[in-house]
């Protein structure tokens, strides 16, 4: 695979850049490599702090702004950021209200944010924490790092940013992350592997007629090989392994999301059988969002992440928000 | 490789020489380290171990400068802290948590006898457990780390042997922590990249312990 | 290369079905290929239809609604649409004020539009067109079908949207939109090919180490290819083919596409490279425009439009749209 | 191919035939069409044309069931309009524009000599200049469509070789009209698309004016 770069050790820095130079509505540090609301700190509001491996934009620089981060800290592609950048995000967006860190579940995602978090804290800043943890393709969490934090991700970072812009207090917003943490399932496949700038060359081999399901969001293989299926069937394969996790009740959000290559046509139509797979199975959708939003670089692929929702979440979910990758309302 | 300077002592100086040692060890195995990772992990963890710890042999030098490395203890405490806020992903804090903790039990003294040294080992992967969770047979860098340190009774250069047929022997493992823990059955057939750095760093360890 | 979809014949239907269940601001209508804004016809309002071969996306339904377009009529990938679907669609949104056809400049586009204006004219309806021309790699126009449309569509669409939504009758809202489209400039470059769902396989190849510069958004090979180039080198040479052909005055707006496959991470890094290479040669930009927004399916490359903006036409930029591919303002 | 039965009149069934066939034709060299559109197009002129032809000949049998088809005028004009209603591209208006014309020349007659078809052929290819704007030498179908209709007095086969032989003779061109304009010099060695389904509708013709 070829890559519109320079040299791989610049990619972040350059992409940081380019953000820069799009979005004057943000404050990109490149050196530090901390995107930051350019009106932070909002006086009363609680900040949200969230960061993560490059790779999978919009997540989460594309996600600040009014209604949902108040800052993000890329780390490397693939790799999470360090404390340094977490804190000194901390430091940049906390108006006194406290910060909540929102952290997907990752090895080193999770001690590098509560390495963050003790050094915050020590500065005095108030810092409270909430982990996405919604892939299903990870089973047997008792003999695994536990499942990663996808999809769900957006989720978390959306409506408890509405809440922050609505004033909840720390505890609160929290409180409703946890929540909607817990509430969040999703599932991963990929028809094309990714390609690393570092590396030069596709993550894991996939051969033509075979597709990877139970994917991650970093390159890394799936649980399962198969023969190529039909959009239809990967929407049924889809549903059936997060329901057999977790049966939502309505009102149910769904993320239809792509892996990075996959074209918006594609997208759509998968979407199409989504819907009628969950129909099928009694699942009512009351909001659909398609598109890349939390991505793997070049791959090709898709996702769906299903959040059970109640009448409080889906009101801060259609609530405003105004960010470069996640937009709606006033 | 013998172990006839194992019993001269460790100074500023000859901490530095195993940090340079180890950042040589990673840059000349970085592609192999990504390749490692990729199977079985995010492709990422020669391009972490690289850049880690190139950034520790600059801060090294640029505090040499300044005369802050007093002992070998400043020296290992400045490395683990430079990984920590260098690296990211799991190996960063892991990593920087073991080199800051033998820094720690060094203390502030200008040379100590390796036998010190062996002990700030000892706590330095008991961090890595600690922080991580992992036990022996998680198929993690503790794999070579924890059969290192019980041999170091022998010297740099067996905790050095015992780390790389640690790596080896992650080889048939099934993962239960880090990424390759996802992968379930699939983990099993692969080498962990981790194990494999951790068996280059202590391999750096005997290189200059044996060679000064 | 692997797709996600059912079979090649049902591609356009699928993905209109999923269009209609993710967006309820939108009208479907799957059987006869047409999207209209839910609320058409917006009394006293000029609508604005385009439409063109699918694989584009979100160009040209996902630009439905307000402030943008009142219809889109998709065809099949990379095929015109029809002019039975450009006449019912100028029924569905004609309030009386007349109707602006967008159109590409495709040879089947210009046919099938200009049919179907005889036939919306012979029906009563008011109907003005504009040709979008902006792709600066068809040189010697005399012997060619002329320039293609590729991302001025966007600013054309945007702009003469914006002013309709303000009241502008037809004649304004046609003269605004003609002067916006010969206020673009475009150039694209393919770093892989793209594969459309009936072929099944590339539409052409391009070796490892090289790419193409000058390509159309159809697949089409482009006029030159060469061995593989840096992000750098890519927007140099993309800014002085499109400075070569017009030098544009403040205030000068951006949009810097992907054409699919192209990780974000990466556009952000050439949007850099591409203020820098703009910059060197004198040119300030007040807008810029990052994403994916007129893509060629699963093609792996990007390319640049300027717009030279006058006041006026900035301010209808920046006025409100609300779209599913591009939303900003109250 | 023989043209025992050129002089044979022209109704209804027989001009349904010419589009039954022309349908196989292109159903059967939907990849080959497809094929020659990739290198210098967008990949998508067999399948316009399948599903077109497709498209002609549902609606001939809609028609025919509801006695619509009152003559070969009737037939071909139905042809042209689903042609113009259904493929889109540039193709569909360029052959839903010939087909329309033959069948207005045509008019209502119940049957016609085969030199009034010729007369219409004549007609549609005119049709075909005038909205596209293309001569010969451009690398388009009229440079199968002309030198058919130029054949034409010689009869449906002869018209039918020469179409074919006006497609081949696009290999060399370089293309001033259409998609494959857009590349220049790089047009040149490449057989055009339009040109080849031409020939096809040709053959078509040929069969059913020879076969019946
Ligand atoms: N919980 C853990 N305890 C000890 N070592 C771990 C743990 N998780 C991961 N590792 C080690 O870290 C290595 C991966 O490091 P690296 O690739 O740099 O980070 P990441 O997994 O975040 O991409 C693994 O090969 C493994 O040896
Ligand atoms: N201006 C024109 N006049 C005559 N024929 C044309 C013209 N433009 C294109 N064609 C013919 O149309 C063919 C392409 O048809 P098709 O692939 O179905 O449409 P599109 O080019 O819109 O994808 C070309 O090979 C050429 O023969
Ligand atoms: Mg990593
Ligand atoms: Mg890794
Ligand atoms: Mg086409
Ligand atoms: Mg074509």
């Amino acid at each position: 695979m070829k890559q519109l770069i320079n040299v791989p050790e610049t990619v972040v820095a350059d992409a940081l850049r380019g953000m820069a130079a799009a979005h004057p509505e943000l404050s990109v540090d490149v050196e530090n490599r901390v995107i930051t609301r350019a009106d932070a700190p909002v006086a009363g509001k609680v900040a949200l702090v969230s960061g993560g491996g490059s790779g999978h934009e919009p997540l989460h620089g594309g996600f600040v702004g009014p209604g949902m981060l108040d800052a993000a800290c890329p780390g490397e592609v693939f790799t999470s950021p360090v404390p340094d950048q977490m804190t000194r995000a901390a430091a940049a967006v906390d108006s006194g209200a406290g910060v909540l860190f929102v952290v997907k579940n990752y090895t080193g995602d999770v001690l590098n944010f509560d390495m963050a978090a003790e050094l915050a804290e020590d500065e005095g800043v108030q810092v409270a924490r909430v982990l996405v943890e919604d892939d299903v393709a990870v089973t047997d969490s008792t003999f695994t790092a536990g499942r990663r934090g996808t999809g769900g991700t957006l989720f978390v970072e959306k409506i408890a940013g509405a809440a922050a812009q609505e004033g909840a207090p720390l505890d609160r917003v929290a409180a409703i992350a946890r929540q909607v943490s817990e509430s969040c399932r999703s599932f991963g496949v990929a028809l094309s592997p990714c390609t690393t700038p570092a590396k030069g060359s596709p993550t894991f081999e996939l051969p033509a007629g075979e597709l990877e399901l139970g994917i991650g969001i970093h390159g890394e293989p799936g649980r399962e090989r198969r023969g190529m299926m039909t959009s239809g069937e990967i929407a049924d394969a889809t549903v059936d392994a997060l329901l057999a996790d977790r049966m939502p009740t309505a009102p149910v959000l769904a993320l239809v999301n792509g892996m990075g290559a996959t074209p918006l046509l594609e997208l759509y139509g998968f979407n199409a059988e989504v819907q009628r797979a969950l129909s099928e199975r009694g699942v009512v959708v009351a909001r659909t969002l398609v598109g890349n939003y939390v991505t793997s670089l070049d791959m090709a692929g898709c996702s769906l992440t299903l959040c059970q929702a109640d009448e409080e979440t889906l009101r801060l979910w259609d609530a405003p928000v105004r960010t470069p990758g996640l937009r709606w309302g006033a | 490789m013998s172990d006839r300077n194992t019993e001269a002592k460790w100074d500023s100086n000859r901490a530095r020489h195993w940090m340079a040692a180890a950042a040589r060890a990673m840059t000349d195995n970085e592609q192999r380290l990504t390749e490692l990772d990729s199977p079985i992990g995010d492709a990422d963890h020669g391009g972490n171990m690289r850049r880690g710890f190139q950034a520790v042999t600059s801060a090294l030098d640029s505090a040499q400068e300044e005369g802050q490395l007093t002992g070998p203890g400043a020296v290992l405490t400045l490395a683990g802290r430079t990984l920590i806020s260098k690296v990211g992903g799991a190996s960063g804090p892991l990593y920087g948590t073991l080199l800051r903790r033998v820094g720690k039990t060094l203390g502030d003294e200008a040379e100590v006898d390796p036998s010190v040294l062996g002990e700030g080992l000892r706590a330095g992967v008991e961090g890595v457990v600690k922080l991580g969770g992992a036990a022996v047979g998680d198929k993690t860098m503790v794999d070579a780390l924890q059969p290192a340190v019980d041999a170091l009774e022998s010297g740099f250069a067996a905790a050095s042997q015992a780390a790389l047929r640690g790596a080896e022997g992650t080889v048939p493992l099934r993962a239960r922590k880090g990424r390759a823990s996802y992968l379930g059955e699939r983990s099993v057939g692969h080498q962990d990249p981790g194990a494999t750095s951790a068996a280059l760093l202590l391999g750096a360890l005997a290189e200059v312990a044996g060679d000064e």
